[in-house]
């Protein structure tokens, strides 16, 4: 029997059961306990030789296997008593496999019908809503956690949907030149100094803290504004030429 | 059904989006019977659905009617929005909550009894989507959470309600027939 | 215009709802020229105009093309969401506080990266409603103030601990699993 198949591919030891009785053609209406067993510790020995890791489930069925087999082992004169028992426990498995089959099977359905209502997608409540909502926040708010992982859930499929790909490759990056006349606008109303983090704190990314960086470096040059830094290497702007602070 | 009924409807199910509308909500503020809305809604649900020139269609799952995306547009949209790639369910979380929904309401032991394998992390996971909830406590030992499904589970899985369901394979002697298929693989 | 060009822009534009889509943009996702699909735009916002079932229209502002409601389905609009009965917190506010419950602590920019829309109004809402509290501040440029829930926030909730908070949706996408760390088991 060659292993082809690891252990994580079965959802559990019935899984893995129902696979050994297929592979090696048992009945499952007239189990043969006993070469199911030694399928099931062969399959197991060669898993744990593979180093792969046998969760304890399968560790804890095996036990009511090798138990239903050693009972068989027993002295004839207890056979009588231990058959009804035998028998038991065997339909008790059977019975299992079978249940547990029909959900695996049935789950397959399921699968199908998931796929193709992912399929169909819907857009979060039109913000046109808001002008006709009557929201207040009332003083006693009860809620569960529920009812944030649902909030969140919402928060994160509209920034989903928010974030079209085409808008990341076409947004149009900052030149030095567009970048100065801001900052110029921007110190008009300014008076004294300005680190450098204030003056970034309208960049959106990277790129507009480098661009930022390289206009003030511009800036500097034409004497339209002058730097300091300070004993925490924090980088000021100064308006005008000639200002230390 | 009147022109304006049918505008209506469509409007109201457009602002909602993914909140949907169940029919009581719409007859109260339409001022008709519910009878009539879902009369009205059933033919409007059928119109979308057989013109090949519209790209959305009405859905009525888990008690709630909403507009949705046709299937055929979605391969557009995964275009469009890059990072748009469909959810999954593991097969261990379709089997839990196939366990759940024809069984419910009905506690983590037993669906571990039924599944041969601990459910607790699963169970969680299920919570946290809002695929389940709890629906009480079983009189069983230590008094253990009862488990149902939700709505969004209906929606999820395509169904107007639990009566929709497939009706699960017969444990009797088909099975085994099905059971013991040779698939040539 | 092809029919499968119809359903397709309805069925995107539809999906966008209020974010807009460019014709730029909808000509890359169908592969045609930015004309073809002008056209084609002009030629359905001219149609649901006039097609008095309609209940939504298209508008082209900024550059952009949206689905929005007809002026006359806002009668009922307003009747609805009026009657609506609304978590007593609003869906904003919810959407607020759970980022800051999953993120804490995290500054109101980053709140607002997160939900797209500005919050100000809303934390300081939150703020006096005693829900959230200032907690330090960023080393982000303008060392913006740190937000973070209240015990009164974890009262209202049903909640011991955040630990109780249940995992998150497992999220599909590169953005998402950035911005939350997931595990799978």
């Amino acid at each position: 029997m060659a292993f082809e198949i690891t252990i994580d591919q079965f959802e559990g030891p019935l899984d893995l059961m129902l696979h050994l009785i297929k592979e090696n053609k048992l009945d499952l209406f007239d189990l043969n306990m006993d070469t199911l067993t030694d399928q099931y510790l062969a399959y197991l020995n060669t898993m744990e030789a593979l180093h792969l890791e046998v969760a304890s489930e399968y560790l804890a069925e095996l036990a009511g296997l090798i138990e239903y087999k050693s009972k068989k082992l027993l002295p004839r004169e207890k056979v009588v008593i231990e058959e009804e028992y035998e028998e038991d426990q065997r339909d008790k498995l059977v019975k299992r496999l079978l249940e547990y089959q029909r959900f695996k099977e049935v789950s397959s359905l399921f699968q199908q019908q998931y796929e193709e209502r992912q399929k169909m997608m819907s857009k979060p409540m039109s913000t046109e809503s808001n002008q006709w909502m009557n929201v207040k926040i009332e003083e006693d708010f009860k809620g569960n956690p529920y009812d944030l992982v649902k909030a969140m859930h919402k928060v994160l499929r509209r920034l989903v949907l928010a974030q079209p790909y085409e808008t990341k490759v076409t947004v149009k990056e900052m030149s030095v030149d567009e970048r100065k006349a801001q900052i110029v606008k921007r110190l008009q109303n300014w008076t004294g100094k300005m680190d450098f983090p204030t003056l970034c704190s309208d960049c959106t990314d990277l790129h507009m803290v480098i661009v930022s960086f390289l206009a003030i470096l511009d800036m500097i040059r034409f004497k339209m504004i002058t730097y300091l830094i300070d004993e925490e290497e924090m980088i000021w702007i100064v308006k005008g030429e000639v200002a230390y602070a | 059904m009147p022109e304006e009924i049918k505008a209506t409807l469509e409007g109201l199910l457009f602002l909602v989006g993914d909140e949907g509308l169940s029919s009581t909500q719409l007859a109260e503020v339409l001022e008709y019977s519910v009878d009539e809305i879902e009369a009205w809604l059933d033919e409007l649900m059928k119109e979308y659905i057989e013109t090949d020139t519209r790209g959305i269609e009405i859905v009525h799952f888990g008690g709630l009617y909403k507009f949705v995306s046709k299937e055929k547009v979605h391969v557009y949209a995964e275009k469009l929005f890059a990072s748009v790639k469909m959810a999954t369910l593991s097969q261990a979380a379709l089997e839990t909550l196939a366990i759940i929904a024809y069984k419910q309401p009905i506690t983590r032991n037993e669906i571990e009894e039924i599944r041969g394998v601990g459910c607790d992390m699963m169970v969680r996971k299920l919570l946290a989507r809002n695929l389940i909830k709890e629906c009480g406590r079983s009189d069983a030992a230590g008094r253990p959470f009862l488990y149902e499904v939700t709505p969004e589970f209906m929606d999820s899985f395509q169904l107007e309600s639990l009566k929709e369901l497939p009706e699960l394979p017969e444990t009797n002697n088909t099975l085994d027939t099905e059971l013991f298929q040779e698939d040539e693989s």
